[in-house]
Parts: structure tokens; C-alpha cells; sequence
């Protein structure tokens, strides 16, 4: 299978010049996942400061302002510029067009300029950082973010621009899922990663532009104080939040989508085993992005919304919750009677359906309107959201990287430490934001840099628990550099996957398929 | 690319190699096409979820914020952009029937049409601005009845401001298209771009058909 | 996706495309006509807004069928571009539901 | 590495099963009372669910453990009765634990009419209280035990949030609103009250405190005031009552500003490089006009208070300060 003389898309073309203007799927991915990186690093690094700021009580290096400006990054980095943009940037980026059979997405051009709009708007994020910094929180709630004096219309622009960037990412994998596959790939034959990629596109299309249209009239508000979301103007702070969350749930669901997709392949390789319920998971991805848009009031049970609107969301978050209990059974179904192993991608599938499990039924407890009003802005919601994005999302992108690195680098890694990264990640998370349930539980508000004693002792193992998170990921990019640069030469299938970008050399050529693949039959078959 | 705008089949254009063939690419482009005016909707539907939630809530206000809009100048804009769209719509028929020529002329009366509707636009801000009826905090103007009527011109600005922003997109892509017909480049098998800046434009005149009513006539 | 290759792009006819101008033209007269003729607009009362914005809905009906060729296009971008309208629609309901169904409440001191 | 997952879920159950004791604060509402029997209802169906999900998960993990390289796996592709179990179930589960929720919500929201009705305003960083016969307090209100209360809010700047965990219940404090929330206290006693919405600087140190006392000690308490109380006296009930208690500790910790201990007759540096003595003088500006100086280290967070304290009390406050060394 190995091309002619070892050519493959890295070494096809030199200099950084090639990189900068690629128009290949594949190098643009790397080059989101380079910059996807970057910003997590500096995410993570506000979140150890602000579990450093609560070891104890009292304020201690970080107080007031400049906590509130810690908690800011933290969210509005690893939200817009680590989380949404990650696995679809990423992932869906390199193995979309592999998965169908397509040599490239549909519009190569719009895929280099959605990176460079990514990167405008996170330059213009980054650059609050040196100049009068943000502290309105990454929700932006007005007027808050109206009357504060630092750089909100900066970074409203920058949400605004990397929008901007979501928006053509995701009319783009649309455009390609429907037109591009190849000859025999029915809808019905395609990777449910692919399921997972284009459901959360329709989202990042239908949902994105509202947040960009809420961002534009809260910088107006700032300007030229138009008063629509401005009290004293006659405008309602409430309203702000219907837009903001019209926008941010299906954004959670755009964050948790393709981290399904990826746990849907992990399961069915390292199970040698078929998906069981292919259409259930299928029509749950799509059914799960579509209800997303009916339940974003649920954040605001006690925000000044009626009671009858309170009541209709709860009720429709409820019926979220559903295809995405159905999707748990089906691979916990997937395993039985499958031949399993345990590498290191499958940890952290099988460590992701632990957790998320976890974040799953907390979120039922938070969608209950009578536990809500308690449970409301404390640290239940914080550990509930951390068990979902942290324990879901990033548990699949850490397996994501350990599944596709040989076929993305043909390297392989070393399977110990990456096993030593799951058990540091795993069990420094559950230390990290298990006690956080409890914490909420006895009424601990959230976005707080001082607390009462009584929380003290479940802070100070909070805290202990965010270090070992931290080394745990340090220990997966050590591992991961460190098999660039010395790893074994991988094969074209280490995993004996079935899906179709193992049927091409690793790293694959330039133009993927050196003849069109013809489909015959479904994605997993392991017979 | 041969220079010689006259000739009707001009350069072969070359579909992308990842598409099959020509046919293949105009669909995929025209389903990119409407999915990035899907989010054009959405955007300035936002602003129109706003306009009537607050117009319910204060009707009066409304009332009175739009009396001061002049609606000969609003009705006539309607008519220009109206014209606009045919002619748009007419620049993209004669590319198809190879009379680039006659497209190019098309493209340059929509420019002039747009070119209109901006003027007038600068007419109405002026007035508005010299009566001191501006949004928020620059609101001056002293017999207002209403307490919060800077609200009513912070979405009148707003909103005519976010379209007007789009009519000088629109009218930078058009002069971006008739350079390239004027070029030669587009024949009756490849018009794709032309007519996405059209459907573009469209949108641009639909977004006002519903603008006029709203704000000049409903009141 | 099966592709029959000899295709022609669909020529909207010039006859169409004035035909739909001259309809818009008129149809704005016409909303203008029941908006600002005193007699007519009171005769129509609280139906003027209605009437209005049905005006405009044939309007954008027009453009969008003909103008923009949905008309003639897949019914795949039809649904596309509806959706848009369908989601708009969704937020406006709930948020309205929700701003003329609070109970409020009053100062007592 | 499995024994690993294996005792971490043990753990997780367990202690997800001995929250069932709740650690949250003792119930001393009726209603509270029923958020925790909801509560405790559904850390059990997690907990079950948790099981099912996470023990199944573990013992399909080690049963089918991959015994060769040539293993062949059962080609399962679906079993819609199964599926229909584990969409109908969880869907019924969901909908029951909905109803019961809305039962509870419904009761918080529903006013009782004849309530003792306290006025509450948030303010960025502090609860002002005033009752109906006029009596005001900062911080700290008192209410009578096992009579309805009503608390009608509203916020002088920005989003606040009245929340008292003991009572379950939170409302959301929107300026150029009024907004409500009721509870009817059967235990004695103090309870905490936070701001749980973003509210700036000291929004963490926005800490109220919830008195409640026997009907005859409420009505006494209405009728206190603060005659009888020395002028060093009058300026710590003013430190606490005008919010500065939020940025300014007594007792030389670190908040939002500096602190007042020691500070009398020690000399501040400012941002902008001057300094000066504390004194009647330096104090009195930095109340009125507090962003005309900025102490070193400090952000300039700090409203104005101009007009808002008569002469007397800022003498009060500043004999106050002397005294604190």
C-alpha cells in the first residue's frame, strides 16, 4: 500500500511556507491542532491558578479583579477556542474526508481561510490579556459586562470573529457529508463519527449566528449604550441570557457530539465487536441536535424567567436526555460478547462512559426545576459541566489522539505511559470535581475566590486533584512528542479497525485514496 | 484566461479535482451557497426577535420613535432595491444566454442602484442625526415623550446599519464579479460566482422588504 | 449519489423575472397605500400590521421563488433555507411566552 | 490498569451513596425538606443508573476479555425491544422526577398573600434590608420563625442573586425589576446568605446573614436603634451597615481593599507614585471621592459614597478607625 518512495502528505511538500498555505484537509488540521493545543495549555494553566487561589480561604495571591479576570480566560479560552473548535477542527478535519472516501472537503479554500479567521479572532482574544483584560465571566451577562471598564468589545469581536470561523467549519463538513462521499457510502454506511461531525455542523450553522447577533448588540450596547439589554434603558438583562443561551446550549451539544462520535469508534475497535444499534446512535445524534435548540432556558430557572417557560424547559430537558441515554446502553450493548483489550484509547472510551455517566444523571438532577433553584450557580453545576466537557469531551480528544496518531504521524507511542496518563487524568479527575458535587451541594455559589470554613477541607482536595490532572496531560504530551521524534514506525491498521482511513498508508498520500474506494457494505464489520 | 472580454466562451473553466464534474461542484457550491445565507437570516432574525419584543412592550414608544422616519424616503429605497434585484437577477440571465456584455451593463446598474439606496441612507442618517435622535447615550433630542426613546434609535441604527454594512458587501462583491466577467471568466457552463453574489444581493433586498414595513409603515 | 452528467443550468426566463418586478413594485404600492392613506388605515385598524407584514411575506415569497430560483433549485436547499426561518421562529415563541407570562411583582413599602 | 477502574467506581459509588446523607445544610424549611426527599430520590436512581451503567460496563469489560488476535465477536447489529426498554424507562424515569420537580417549583413560586413582606436591595457588594415600620440594616435582617416571609428585591447596579441554602431557595436580583422569593423558617437560629450572580470584585464577599429568632425578639429588634451607642460604637455598626466590611477588613486580612487596621497616622503610596498621611482629612477623601488617590496594590473598585453619610458618620467611622490598632 505504501506510496512511491515513503511520499505522504507531510514530507509531500517543504518549508513552512507549504504548511501556511496548504489547502490539504489533513495539514490544515494539524495546524488547528497546534494552535487547539497552544490555547489549552494557557487554559489549563488558568485553571491550576484558580484551584491554587482556592487551596485555602481567603484571598491569597489572586483577589477580587484579578481572580475574576482568571475565571474569564479560563472559560471564554477552553469554551471558544479549545472545546467547540477542538474535535470537529481536528479530528473532523483530517478523518471526515478519509471516513467517506472523498479526497478533500468540499470547499479546500474556505477550510484554510476558517483557520485563519480562528486565528484572527484568538490573536484578538489573547490580546485583552495586555491590554485592559476581561472579568465579566465568559457568559458576558449584562450589565455587568456593560458597566465593567475592561475589554469587553475586544472580546466580543474576537467570540464574534471565531463564530464567524465555527459557521464556515461547519457548512463546510455539511456540504462534504452530503456531496462527497464515495460511490457505494450511503448515509447508512457512514462512521457514526461522521454522524457525530455532521450533526454538530448543522448546529454550529443554525446556532452560531445568534451568538454572533447578541455579541454585535452587547458591543453597540457598549458604544453607543442602545439600551436593549440595559436596564436603565428600558432593555432586559433577561432577554440577553435567552439570546447568549439560544446560542450556548446547542453549543454544549456541539462540544459533546463529536466526542460521542470518537467514543462510538473507539468501542467497536477495541471490541473487535460491531455497533450495536447503528441507526439508534445515528438518529440520536441528529435527535439530540435538533431538541438542543428547545431546552436553553433551563439555565435560567431562576433568573427572572416565568414559571411557565421554566416548566417548558424542563420538561423538553427531559426529552434530551433520552437519545443520550440510549446512546450509553447501545455501547455498553456494543461491548457484550466482544473481544476487548485495553489499550490506551480504550481507557479512556470506557473511562469516558464512566464519567460521563456520572455528568449525565447530575445533569437530570439539574434539569429537575425543584433541585435546580438550589443547586443554581453553586459548584453542583460546576462539577456537573466539568464531568461533561472535561470527563466527556476531552477524555474522547486524549483517546481520539492516541487512536489516529499512528495514522496521523505513522508513529507509534509508548502504550505504558499513555496507560500511566489515563490513570493520572482519571483518577486526579474524579479527586478534582467529585468533592465539587458535595461542595454544591452544601450551598457553595460558584466564580467565588474566598469561601466560608466549612468548604474548606473538600477545596484543599479539589485542589490536590487538579495537580494530578495537570501532570496527567503533561504526561500525554510528553509521550506524544516523544513519539515524533523517536517513535516505531507505525503500521497502516495497528488496531485492526474497519473503518476506511485505515485502508490507506499512515500517514496517508496527499490525495488520500491512490484509486476511488467503492463501498459495499457498513463501517464495522467485525465478522 | 484570454483578455478579450467580447468572446463569449472564454477560458474552460476547471472544476476543483475533488469534484467529479462540473455539474458536481455547482450543486456543492450552491448548497454552501444557501447554508451561509441560512446564518444571514438567522443573524438578522435575532434583531427582529429583539424589535418585536420590545415593541409589544412598549408600543407607544415605538409609535412615536416611528414618526420621525420618513416613509417617501423608505418607500422609494424599496422601489430602488426592488430594481436592484431585477437587474441582478437579469445579469445572471444574460451570462447564461452568453450575452456577457449585456451582464456586465446589468451588474453596473445594480451597483448604481446600490450606490442610490446608500445615499439616500446618508440622507436619513443626517436628518436624524441633526435632530439629535441617536441611540443610547448620544440621544438629544429634547421634546421626546417617551422617557426611553433612544432605544427606538438604537435599533433603528442598528438594524439599518447592519443592513446598510451589507449592501456595501453586497456592492464590493458585485464590483468583484463584473471585474471577472469584464475578464472573461464566467461563460453559460460557469457563473457559479455570480450567482452567489445575486442570491447574496437577494437577501440583501429581502431582509429590507421586511425592514420597510417594520420600521416606516407599521410604527 | 447518482449523477446524470448532461446537465444545463436552469435559464430563469426575462419574461419571469419582470413579470415578479412589476409584482413587487406593485405590491409595494400597495403596502404603502394601506399604511398611509388615513382613511383605508383606519378602516383596517388593528389589522394594519398584519396586512403589512402579509404584503411583505407575498413580497419575499417572490424573491425567494423566482429571484432567488428557490423555485427552481433542490428541494434540499429549499429545506435548508427554511430552516433558518423555522429556528427564528422557535426563539421568538419561547421568549415570548416567557416575557408576557411573568407574574410581577410590586414595591409595597 | 482494570483493577484501577474497578476500585475507582467502587469509590465513586460509595461515595456517591453516602451523600445520600445530604451533605447539605439541615433543612429548615417544610419545602427544603421535600427538595431533599427529591434529592435523595434521585442519588438513588443515579446511583442505580450508575451501577447498571458503570458495573455493566466493568464486568462486560472483564468477561470478554480479548482471549487470542483471531477472536470472533458476535455480530450483533440491534434488539429493538431492548432499545425500546432503554429509551422508555429512562424517558418515564425523567418525566415522573419532572412532575415531582414542578410540584416543588410551583410552591416556591407561589406567593402566600398574607406574608411579612421585607424589602431587599442587592447592591455590588452588599444587602440593604427595609422593613415596612421603616427599620433599615445592612447584611444582616431578622425575620420571625414559622411565619411566611416575603422577600421583594431589586438591585441597585447589577445581576445579584439571594440565595439561603438551608432554605433551597435562590432568586435572581434584576435591576429595574422586582423580583421575589418566600420561605417560611421553622428552625431558630443563622443562616448564611450568598450572592450566587457574577457581580464583580467583592462579589465573593457579598456575605449576608439570616437571623431567625422568636416573634417577641423580632419585634424587639425592630425597635432598636442605635441611641444608646458610643461614637466608636455607631462607626462599627456603619462599617458593616454601608458595605465597606465587603472590601475592608478590620482585622489586617487581605479582600478587595486595603485594610482599615493600623492604618491611622501610617503613610499610603499611590499608583501614581504620591503618598500621604492617613489622617481625618485623607480618610474623609477617600470615602467621598475614593478614586481620587488609589492606594498601591488596589484596584480602583470602589463606588462613591457622597451624599450618602452624613457628617456624623463619617466622624463616627473615623474615631472607629483610630481605634483600630
Amino acid at each position: 500500500m505504501g506510496s512511491a518512495a515513503g511520499k505522504n502528505y507531510i514530507n509531500e511538500f517543504a518549508g513552512l511556507k507549504s504548511w501556511f498555505t496548504s489547502l490539504d484537509h489533513k495539514r490544515i488540521a494539524i495546524l488547528y491542532m497546534i494552535s487547539v493545543l497552544t490555547f489549552f495549555l494557557v487554559g489549563g494553566i488558568m485553571a491550576l491558578l484558580i484551584r491554587a487561589e482556592l487551596f485555602s480561604p481567603g484571598g491569597q495571591f489572586l483577589t477580587g479583579d484579578s481572580y475574576n479576570q482568571v475565571l474569564t480566560y479560563h472559560g471564554a479560552i477552553m469554551v471558544f477556542m479549545v472545546i467547540i473548535p477542538g474535535i470537529p477542527a481536528i479530528f473532523g478535519n483530517f478523518f471526515l474526508p478519509l471516513h467517506i472516501g472523498a479526497k478533500d472537503v468540499a470547499f479546500p479554500r474556505l477550510n484554510l481561510a476558517s483557520w485563519y479567521v480562528f486565528m484572527f479572532g484568538a490573536a484578538l482574544a489573547v490580546s485583552t490579556m495586555f491590554t485592559s483584560k476581561i472579568d465579566t465571566g465568559w457568559t458576558f451577562y449584562t450589565p455587568y459586562s456593560i458597566k465593567t471598564g475592561t475589554a469587553v468589545v475586544t472580546m466580543v469581536l474576537a467570540a464574534f470573529v471565531m463564530g464567524m470561523s465555527s459557521i464556515l467549519t461547519g457548512l463546510n463538513f455539511i456540504v462534504t457529508t452530503h456531496k462527497l462521499r464515495a460511490p457505494g457510502m450511503t448515509m447508512g454506511r457512514i462512521p457514526l463519527f461522521v454522524w457525530a461531525i455532521y450533526s454538530t455542523a448543522i448546529l454550529q450553522v443554525l446556532a452560531t449566528p445568534i451568538l454572533g447577533i447578541t455579541l454585535l448588540l452587547l458591543a453597540a450596547e457598549r458604544i453607543f449604550g442602545v439600551g436593549i439589554f440595559d436596564p436603565a434603558l428600558g432593555g432586559d438583562p433577561v432577554l440577553f441570557q435567552h439570546f447568549f443561551w439560544f446560542y450556548s446550549h446547542p453549543a454544549v451539544y456541539i462540544m459533546i457530539l463529536p466526542a460521542m462520535g470518537i467514543i462510538s469508534e473507539l468501542i467497536t475497535t477495541y471490541s473487535k465487536k460491531t455497533i450495536f444499534g447503528y441507526t439508534a446512535i445515528a438518529y440520536s445524534s441528529i435527535g439530540i441536535a435538533a431538541v438542543s435548540f428547545f431546552v436553553w432556558g433551563h439555565h435560567m430557572y431562576v433568573s427572572g424567567q416565568s414559571e411557565v417557560a421554566g416548566v417548558i424547559f424542563s420538561f423538553l430537558t427531559m426529552l434530551v436526555g433520552v437519545p443520550t441515554a440510549i446512546k450509553m446502553f447501545n455501547w455498553l450493548a456494543t461491548l457484550y460478547k466482544g473481544s476487548i483489550t485495553f489499550d490506551s484509547p480504550m481507557l479512556y472510551a470506557l473511562g469516558f462512559m464512566f464519567l460521563f455517566a456520572i455528568g449525565g444523571v447530575t445533569g437530570i438532577m439539574l434539569a429537575t426545576l425543584g433541585l435546580d433553584v438550589h443547586f443554581h450557580d453553586t459548584y453542583f453545576v460546576v462539577a456537573h459541566f466539568h464531568y461533561v466537557m472535561v470527563g466527556g469531551t476531552l477524555m474522547a480528544l486524549v483517546g481520539a489522539f492516541y487512536y489516529w496518531w499512528p495514522k496521523m504521524f505513522g508513529k507509534m507511542f509508548s502504550e505504558t505511559y499513555a496507560r500511566l496518563s489515563f490513570v493520572f487524568i482519571f483518577v486526579g479527575f474524579n479527586v478534582t470535581f467529585f468533592p465539587q458535587f458535595v461542595l454544591g451541594a452544601m450551598g457553595m455559589p460558584r466564580r467565588y475566590f474566598d469561601y466560608i470554613a466549612p468548604y474548606e477541607s473538600l477545596n484543599k482536595i479539589s485542589t490536590v486533584g487538579s495537580w494530578l490532572i495537570g501532570i496527567g496531560f503533561f504526561i500525554v504530551l510528553f509521550n506524544l512528542i516523544h513519539s515524533l521524534l523517536k517513535g516505531a514506525k507505525a503500521p497502516d491498521n495497528p488496531w485492526g479497525s474497519k473503518t476506511l482511513e485505515w485502508t490507506v498508508q499512515s500517514p496517508p498520500t496527499h490525495h488520500n485514496f491512490d484509486h476511488d474506494p467503492v463501498v459495499t457494505a457498513g463501517p464495522y464489520e467485525y465478522r | 484566461m484570454s483578455t478579450d472580454n467580447h468572446v463569449t466562451t472564454a477560458g474552460k473553466h476547471h472544476h476543483a479535482h475533488h469534484f467529479k464534474d462540473a455539474w458536481h461542484e455547482f450543486i456543492s457550491a450552491k448548497e454552501g451557497i444557501w447554508l451561509f445565507m441560512v446564518t444571514e437570516i438567522l443573524m438578522f432574525g435575532g434583531l427582529f426577535v429583539g424589535y418585536f419584543i420590545y415593541h409589544m412592550k412598549y408600543p407607544e414608544m415605538f409609535a412615536e420613535g416611528a414618526s420621525f422616519l420618513d416613509w417617501r424616503m423608505g418607500a422609494f429605497n424599496t422601489f430602488v432595491l426592488i430594481g436592484s434585484s431585477l437587474t441582478m437577477a437579469l445579469g445572471i440571465h444574460y451570462i447564461q444566454v452568453g450575452k456577457n456584455k449585456a451582464a456586465s451593463w446589468a451588474l453596473i446598474t445594480t451597483l448604481a442602484c446600490g450606490a442610490i439606496f446608500m445615499v439616500v441612507k446618508y440622507f436619513e442618517y443626517t436628518h436624524k442625526i441633526h435632530l439629535g435622535l441617536l441611540p443610547g447615550k448620544f440621544f438629544a433630542y429634547p421634546e421626546a415623550v417617551s422617557q426611553n426613546l433612544a432605544m427606538y434609535f438604537g435599533f433603528y441604527f442598528c438594524m439599518t446599519g447592519l443592513h446598510g454594512t451589507h449592501v456595501l458587501i453586497g456592492m464590493a462583491l458585485i464590483t468583484w464579479v463584473l471585474i471577472r466577467n469584464m475578464r472573461g471568466e464566467f461563460d453559460s457552463h460557469y457563473f457559479t460566482p455570480v450567482e452567489g453574489v445575486g442570491i447574496f444581493w437577494h437577501i440583501v433586498d429581502l431582509i429590507w422588504i421586511f425592514l420597510f414595513p417594520l420600521l416606516y409603515l407599521v410604527g | 449519489m447518482g449523477q446524470n452528467h448532461n446537465h444545463d443550468h436552469f435559464v430563469i426566463p426575462f419574461k419571469t423575472l419582470m413579470n415578479v418586478c412589476l409584482w413587487l413594485c406593485f405590491y409595494t404600492v400597495l403596502t404603502v397605500v394601506t399604511a398611509k392613506v388615513p382613511v383605508i388605515h383606519h378602516a383596517l385598524g388593528p389589522l394594519a400590521p398584519l396586512v403589512a407584514f402579509g404584503i411583505a411575506a407575498a413580497k419575499a415569497y417572490l424573491v425567494m421563488a423566482h429571484f432567488m430560483g428557490l423555485k427552481y433549485d433542490t428541494k434540499s436547499n429549499r429545506i435548508i433555507f427554511a430552516s433558518g426561518f423555522a429556528f427564528l421562529g422557535l426563539l421568538f415563541i419561547i421568549v415570548f411566552i416567557d416575557i408576557f407570562t411573568r407574574v410581577l411583582q410590586t414595591n409595597t413599602l | 490498569m482494570k483493577w484501577m477502574t474497578f476500585i475507582s467506581m467502587v469509590w465513586a459509588s460509595v461515595a456517591q451513596a453516602n451523600t445520600k446523607t445530604s451533605f447539605m445544610p439541615p433543612a429548615a424549611t417544610e419545602i427544603a425538606g421535600q427538595v431533599d426527599n427529591l434529592y435523595a430520590f434521585l442519588l438513588w436512581a443515579s446511583l442505580i443508573a450508575c451501577v447498571i451503567l458503570i458495573g455493566g460496563m466493568i464486568f462486560f469489560a472483564m468477561k470478554y476479555r480479548r482471549k487470542s488476535a483471531n477472536d470472533k465477536t458476535a455480530y450483533i447489529t440491534h434488539n429493538t425491544f431492548l432499545e425500546f426498554l432503554w429509551s422508555f424507562i429512562p424517558l418515564v424515569i425523567f418525566l415522573f422526577v419532572f412532575g415531582w420537580g414542578w410540584y416543588i417549583y410551583h410552591q416556591m413560586r407561589a406567593m402566600p398573600k398574607e406574608a411579612l413582606e421585607v424589602h431587599v436591595y442587592g447592591k455590588q457588594w452588599a444587602w440593604e434590608f427595609v422593613y415596612k415600620s421603616g427599620k433599615a440594616s445592612t447584611n444582616e435582617f431578622v425575620v420571625p420563625v414559622n411565619t411566611p416571609v416575603k422577600l421583594i428585591m431589586t438591585s441597585k447596579d447589577v445581576l445579584h442573586s439571594f440565595y439561603i441554602p438551608s432554605m433551597r431557595i435562590k432568586q435572581d436580583v434584576v435591576p429595574g425589576k422586582y423580583s421575589a422569593l418566600w420561605f417560611e423558617s421553622e428552625k431558630l437560629g443563622d443562616f448564611h446568605v450568598f450572592c450566587t450572580e457574577f457581580c464583580g470584585a467583592a462579589h465573593s464577599l457579598m456575605l449576608g446573614r439570616m437571623k431567625v429568632v422568636s416573634q417577641a425578639d423580632y419585634e424587639a429588634w425592630l425597635q432598636e436603634n442605635d441611641e444608646g451607642l458610643t461614637l466608636v460604637q455607631r462607626g462599627a455598626k456603619l462599617h458593616n451597615d454601608k458595605g465597606c466590611v465587603a472590601c475592608h477588613s478590620v482585622d489586617g486580612s487581605v479582600k478587595v481593599g486595603p485594610t482599615w487596621k493600623g492604618i491611622w497616622g501610617a503613610t499610603h503610596q499611590f499608583v501614581d507614585g504620591g503618598s500621604a498621611l492617613v489622617d481625618e482629612a485623607y480618610i474623609r477623601e477617600s470615602i467621598l471621592e475614593p478614586n481620587k488617590h488609589i492606594v498601591k496594590g488596589y484596584p480602583a473598585a470602589m463606588p462613591s459614597y457622597q451624599g450618602q453619610l452624613t457628617e456624623e458618620q463619617l466622624n463616627a467611622m473615623i474615631e472607629y478607625i483610630k481605634t483600630l490598632k
